[in-house]
């Protein structure tokens, strides 16, 4: 049994608000500015170092990260984020300014150039751009780009293809750059139909955003003839790079055919997710469209590296550089796995994945699945289960998605775990498997909080302490 | 002797028995045969990356990025250098936080998610506005986003958002790749002496007019003097008024919600996160009617089964994951963990510590305006207006060539324009405003 | 209510011994030594880096330290720890071999030289060393040094005096300088009876060991009769610096008339517990005592800083210069307060002591305390009502400790709590001593463990996992 | 505007209203009224140290500390490098175990219990003896602690400690003054080629001999070849054998258990800490039937009202807080969070990796005394031993020159005699090598 830490103070939730604990009004009278300009005052918390260390120590003791314990939530690649990272990201020379001269930051422009040529080979593709901030930031390059390209060549088109199981970004992504969306139907194995695809595709096609192996876990294995559909009817082909660590060192998206991709540094190269960011979002692309990246791209010149603006560059996706450090986690990582690392991690993903579903008793009615899974709860519901598996100390998978799987436990254990952790797991999975409606329902009873209304929530929207005041 | 982990990823645990036993299990003979790829499209794996140890890999990496110089910066335009208290660091590495994912699983999850109620809570404060989300990437997507926002909300038909003329050119080149799938144009108002040029805004407004974007401090650093008044303005053509602010300047300055914005964006990181080559933290406020129109994650409060008050991510249905192309946003993982650094970094100075803060933020400038408006051959400040952070000077000699000079003398100023110099100075830098007078006076003549 | 996290896998205790999760043998054969000089193999845990990264982060959930909550454990002024010190003793210039030359380590001697000149100031002492590596270390110089006095003077003496509410280190550092004790009995009021010095004053006395104020929290209203009295005899008269955030900037042991003193600078200077170490025990004298302060001693000289040997030198109490990291710490510390933080942090350790007491409903029969109180738990077991205290997310006292007070419960908050703090504090003592035996005795109950059997730890001892293999 | 904390110490909360509540609550007009303090003894409050911020603070330690030359060390002699893992700074900091006092409420503090026990089980383990305990200070105390356990252990009475004539200055000045009160003297026996003279050692030790003191590696590096011997030659004189060493060379080294130790001593912070200004962790370990007599903490099994294994520091009446004068040391604060360093840096390289490290120090002072006794002026090594981590060169030019040239070069060494210099090599400074040897040369010649 596991008990998360539960910090109670008084009748103010499990820990009082910064604002419950000290608040106080300022008044902006010596502020040289005319009174017009400026506010009367300013009410925020006030509180002593010593008093915020508690606050936040507490805090994250109610907060479960993957050095908790596992964290096998489908599609998100939970790995370790290996410390060392964080010490390289950290140093004061990481520090300048993005309006810096080239001449003078020739280590950072250095390091990002590195990292592209580590991502373009682990991708099999010719240019990689660093700028996009998180993963649907990169589909939406992605987008960008292919729409640049199209209109290069006076060739217009108005839609992109899309599995009905794809991540729900790609659809927003492509919609966000004026696309409509064509949903393509699963076939029955959980893949690609050819047959559903060949009617998707036409001259209006602009590409077709694909995720390999896809949310199910399969590999597309029709996926030279896919590429070949796409790019006859002038289509670009678009790799979502949410599940690469199932493919590192085995295949490449680039050998497949894919013109365009986007890579997940917080994913497959273990920068941390940060409680849901910041991520980054690299795109590679062929050499055909290099020409098309944001602005703007390193490249070395006589002189040392220096920054230039793609010939038909789309522009910007992100005010400067993107999420820097980041980027410098992503290199550091990549730098100490190397080609060997990089392999293991994925075959080592894809065992655990097997593994723990050989140990599940919850069916998994899709295979041969390589770096996650998904079973169905059957007859449970599979937010419920989530809930009760908490109260066994495992962070429980996605759920509910995709829809191919009714009642959807989407498990991705990474490489990770270990045999007596995925062992645990299981346990976990079983015992939930074998408990009554009431149990799973009533849980989670040893997390900080219990049962959470979600419709209180959204329907008595009090989305800040203000509006907490203004409530009771 | 054998060592254990040494072959393959250092951070896969597994020995050599616990494999070939797990192997077993699965009624494989080896891991390869789990690889459901077609032999046409198969890599070799060899990508030609050197594996190297931690101790190795931290003194390259020290050597690599040593070899960017040692500049003093006095620069800004955006970007900002507060002085994070060491606090932050240690508060938000704390691995609870740092690892983990967002907050689908609210109930394990309560300390994340105070967190952004918390900063949600303290943008509510600074903006007056009633919503704020959790972050956006940074300033500019902020603005992009407030622009789709702008045009979701908008009752009648238009498709012109008008933007300053005086703007960064990547943060307007951001907002035209968020507009243009929209079917929006960006267009431009003209400025005089680095505020909005109202009577020239009033003539280009119009019912096509979706949204007006204005900025204070802008990017020159100059405080907007008549938002108001542009507030009044939008209103009379129906459009939303989007704010560009941060923090710090939001301090001391009246609350949005008084001058009409409809919208506050900006960078929430120059408290947090220091200068970090243009990581930033996309700030995003507005109005509660807008509430479901809102991009990016929502926090809000509830109850759990024992009764007590929690925290959970709530209007998911606006999210891509649930709406797909009809979501609010494609955005998906966002900036978090920097919104808990700005948080923190927030709380630790508390509203008396931000209002010295912004007061010092203009001061310093004037003052050293003053300084440099006494060498020869500089005027300083060029713009009559109340100066936040950061102030322009015009040089007699190319801005370049001053700006080369100075970086020869260890210190790094923008150059804008062919004679335009601009200088930023805040608490990290004015110890060195002696030393960047007396370059200045050699770069400048 | 506060609920500690308990991580807890299988049949082995909360969380398994590393040894229990991976241990592996390795073979020493290509080990280029020769057969008889090495071992044949060796045994010990092997795990990932995310398994230890999860391993300590569980353990330290089932850990309480300062910035989890209060920590009012008596005597031992448990302190917030300022986070930016830990950045300076970091910075990797720190770094240094002890064996370096002078000259190349001009940083490290200047900032030992100017906490030397801080700490002077604030004891009022003439010189200071750095070197001992513990409160108790300093002791022992300070026992050493007066050996080394009496010596130098051809007055060999044979004891120590010291009162009997004193610290334990105080008696076992006397004896290990091979000195006689004579305890000294208390007076009514707690504090030093004059009578009953006189009377263990004699030629024999080598030094009057003092902790003012007191282990009661009392000020030695005597102090200068008392210096007077010893000096009379010829003795020194010590000051164990334990309680010393009591007077911060009201009073100085030098003024007082103390010849030798110590300085625990992880208590008054903030320097981090570390679970029981490490500290500091930094050693002021007066002028006429310097001579036999540990070689080396730092001095500033023409050339800069160098090290030398004072004249007559007791010599060496650790192999180098003492616990350097914890020093820079102190340093960073005392420059951040100055004279307004330093007086204002006894001022606040003083003000909480005496509110804190006034809400607390058990009895405090020895006042007027200072930075700490003495309260008494009457008819309940001290120990128990800490184990219950342990409930309510607080740190109990120090307990049955001094014996002048019966059922002792030693308070200490120190400056860094706040009145709401204070009075949860408060709330918590209340609570308990409401409570009947039975609640008190089944207590704790919210901690990672229950009550621990004491008697069976010291009776089957098992101190480590080979002795638990044993057992089993 | 108002600061509320910005007069005394930011790290006390109080507010002014809050100061006022409690004062009123005591009942005192102010705060000095509660210092009972004559006034002959008041201090005025002025020490003349300047307050600083945390910024200003930071910058001016690094300036300060940026004064240390920047060299490349090739020093050992009781204080090594090992590279420290990241992991262990971003573990060992967590505020739990940082912040945390000495563990006497063991139902809260069960993982840095149970962090003790695992050290002192590695430690149990590379020693083969019984008993670990949880620190002392750092070697040198921990052999003066051994000493008196010595004594105290005899059943016959004895007066004299001996110890290799080649052994640190320091160390043995600490031994002495540890030894002193007790009545005991430290005597030295000489040395054969940096090893124990046995001959030598046979004929001075005798029925006085308390305890018998060896190194291995000693304090020139050399392994100590002959143990057994030294072990068997105590016994005879009723003595107990005491050896120092550290957890990287009794990863390979024989057991000390089967060469007759009684107690082992050493710096177990050689894992851990790096090079600190020789801060150290005192490993001591010994026999079970002197688990009554040890100094420091000790952590033991237990079990909790739940049934469960727990742990809790045990033996307590040893210690000064309860045995006062008639205690087995004076130590109260040790070197507890050292100790976890020690843990987590020896788990993460488990046992290949320390044997890995352990034959790594065998061989690369070898390949690099090879390479100096090519040089012209140098021989090396001095000692025909098996030499780990460091070793002796004899050089022709007077050895204070030669280190002194060579510090103008960059890189650190020992001068330990008139015309011997010491060299230590660790996976730390194994890469500059090859420009010691440069350097060397031309230092040598």
């Amino acid at each position: 049994e596991y008990t998360q830490a539960r910090w109670n103070t008084d009748e103010d939730g499990y820990e009082a608000l910064l604002s419950e604990k000290n608040e106080e009004t300022v008044e902006t009278d010596d502020v040289p500015l005319p009174d017009d300009l400026k506010r009367d005052e300013l009410t925020l918390p006030e509180l002593s170092e010593p008093e915020l260390a508690r606050h936040y120590t507490r805090l994250s003791q109610m907060n479960y990260g993957v050095e908790s314990g596992p964290y096998p939530l489908g599609s998100c690649t939970m790995k370790y984020n290996p410390k060392f990272t964080e010490d390289v990201a950290a140093l004061p020379s990481a520090g300048v300014h993005p309006d810096r001269s080239p001449e003078s930051i020739q280590g950072t422009l250095e390091l990002l150039h590195r990292l592209e040529d580590q991502l373009a080979r682990i991708g099999g593709m010719d240019a990689v751009t660093l700028q996009p901030p998180a993963g649907a930031a990169g589909e939406f390059v992605g987008i960008l780009i292919a729409k640049a390209y199209h209109e290069s060549r006076n060739d217009e088109r108005s839609e992109v293809v899309i599995p009905d199981a794809a991540h729900g970004t790609n659809f927003a992504s492509a919609a966000m750059g004026g696309y409509d969306v064509v949903e393509l139907p699963s076939g029955e194995d959980g893949r690609v139909d050819l047959d559903a695809l060949e009617a998707a595709l036409s001259e209006e096609t602009a590409a077709l955003m694909l995720t390999n192996p896809n949310t199910l876990g399969l590999f597309e294995r029709d996926i030279e003839e896919i590429a070949g559909m796409v790019h006859d009817v002038g289509g670009l082909l678009y790799y979502d790079g949410a599940n690469l660590n199932a493919l590192l060192g085995r295949a490449r998206p680039g050998d497949m055919g894919f013109d365009v991709m986007h890579y997940n540094v917080h994913k497959t190269f273990a920068t941390p997710h940060g409680g849901g960011g910041p991520g980054a979002g690299p795109v590679g692309v062929s050499e055909e469209l290099a020409e098309f990246l944001p602005n703007p791209h390193v490249r070395e010149g006589d002189g040392g590296y220096e920054l230039y603006e793609p010939e038909s560059s789309i522009g910007k996706v992100h005010g400067f550089m993107g999420n820097w450090l980041v980027l410098i986690k992503a290199y550091a990582y990549i730098a100490r796995l190397g080609d060997s690392g990089l392999s293991d991690a994925s075959a080592k993903a894809v065992l655990n994945a097997n593994y723990l579903a050989s140990q599940v008793e919850y069916d998994t009615p899709y295979e041969p699945f390589h770096h996650e899974f998904v079973a169905s709860a059957g007859e449970q519901d599979a937010a419920d289960v989530a809930k009760r598996m908490l109260d066994y100390g495992v962070h429980p998978p996605t759920t509910k998605w995709p829809e191919l799987v009714s009642e959807a436990l989407m498990t991705e254990p990474t490489e990770v775990e270990n045999r007596s952790s995925l062992d645990r797991l299981a346990q976990a999975f079983n015992a939930v498997a074998g408990e009554d409606r009431e149990a799973i329902e009533a849980a989670p009873e040893r997390t900080a909080a219990g049962r959470i209304d979600q419709t209180e929530a959204a329907r008595n929207l009090r989305l800040s302490w203000r509006a907490l005041d203004e409530d009771s | 002797m054998t060592t254990q982990h040494s072959r393959g990823s250092p951070f896969a645990p597994h020995t050599d028995e616990e494999t070939a036993a797990m192997l077993a299990a699965v009624g494989a003979e080896s891991v390869e045969e789990l690889f459901d790829i077609p032999d046409p499209v198969r890599f070799d794996g060899e990508f030609g990356i050197e594996p190297r140890g931690e101790r190795e890999l931290r003194a390259e990496t020290r050597a690599l990025l040593g070899r960017n110089d040692d500049l003093t910066e006095f620069l800004g335009r955006g970007h900002y250098d507060h002085y994070v208290p060491s606090l932050v660091d240690h508060l938000a590495d704390r691995s609870e936080f740092l690892t983990s994912y967002t907050q689908y699983q609210p109930e394990i999850t309560q300390g994340f998610l105070q967190v952004l109620f918390e900063y949600q809570s303290m943008l509510v404060e600074l903006t007056g506005l009633e919503v704020a989300n959790c972050s956006m990437y940074d300033a500019a997507t902020a603005l992009g986003e407030a622009a789709t926002l702008a045009d979701r909300v908008r009752e009648t038909s238009g498709s012109t958002v008008l933007v300053p003329e005086l703007m960064r050119e990547e943060r307007r080149s951001v907002l035209e790749n968020y507009t243009e799938g929209a079917g929006l144009s960006v267009e431009t108002y003209p400025h005089d002496d680095a505020n909005a040029d109202l009577d020239a805004l009033t003539e280009i407004a119009s019912e096509e007019t979706v949204m007006i974007y204005a900025e204070s401090p802008t990017v020159r650093g100059a405080i907007e003097e008549r938002l108001g008044e542009i507030g009044d303005l939008t209103d009379a053509n129906d459009a939303l008024f989007v704010l560009g602010s941060d923090p710090v300047a939001l301090s001391v300055l009246e609350e949005p919600a008084a001058v009409g914005a409809d919208v506050v964006i900006g960078d929430a990181a120059t408290l947090g996160l220091g200068t970090s080559y243009g990581m930033g933290l996309g700030l995003f406020a507005t109005r509660e009617e807008f509430v479901r129109q809102v991009p990016g994650r929502l926090v809000g409060a509830s109850t759990d089964s024992g009764g007590e008050r929690t925290y959970t991510l709530t209007l998911q249905t606006r999210e891509q994951h649930i709406r797909r192309e009809r979501a609010t946003s494609n955005i998906c993982t966002n900036q978090a963990w920097v919104a808990l650094r700005t948080a923190i970094h927030a709380a630790w100075l508390g509203p008396s510590g931000l209002v010295d803060l912004a007061t010092e933020c203009l001061e310093a400038p004037a003052e050293l305006a003053e300084r440099l408006d006494d060498l020869t051959g500089v005027k300083a400040p060029v713009h009559d207006r109340h100066q936040f952070r950061e102030f322009v000077a015009r040089t007699d000699q190319p801005a370049e060539a001053v700006r080369e000079t100075l970086e020869g003398k260890g210190f790094a100023v923008h150059a804008i324009d062919d004679h335009l110099v601009q200088v930023c100075v805040t608490e990290t830098n004015t110890e060195r405003t002696d030393a960047l007078v007396t370059a200045f006076r050699e770069a400048a003549k």
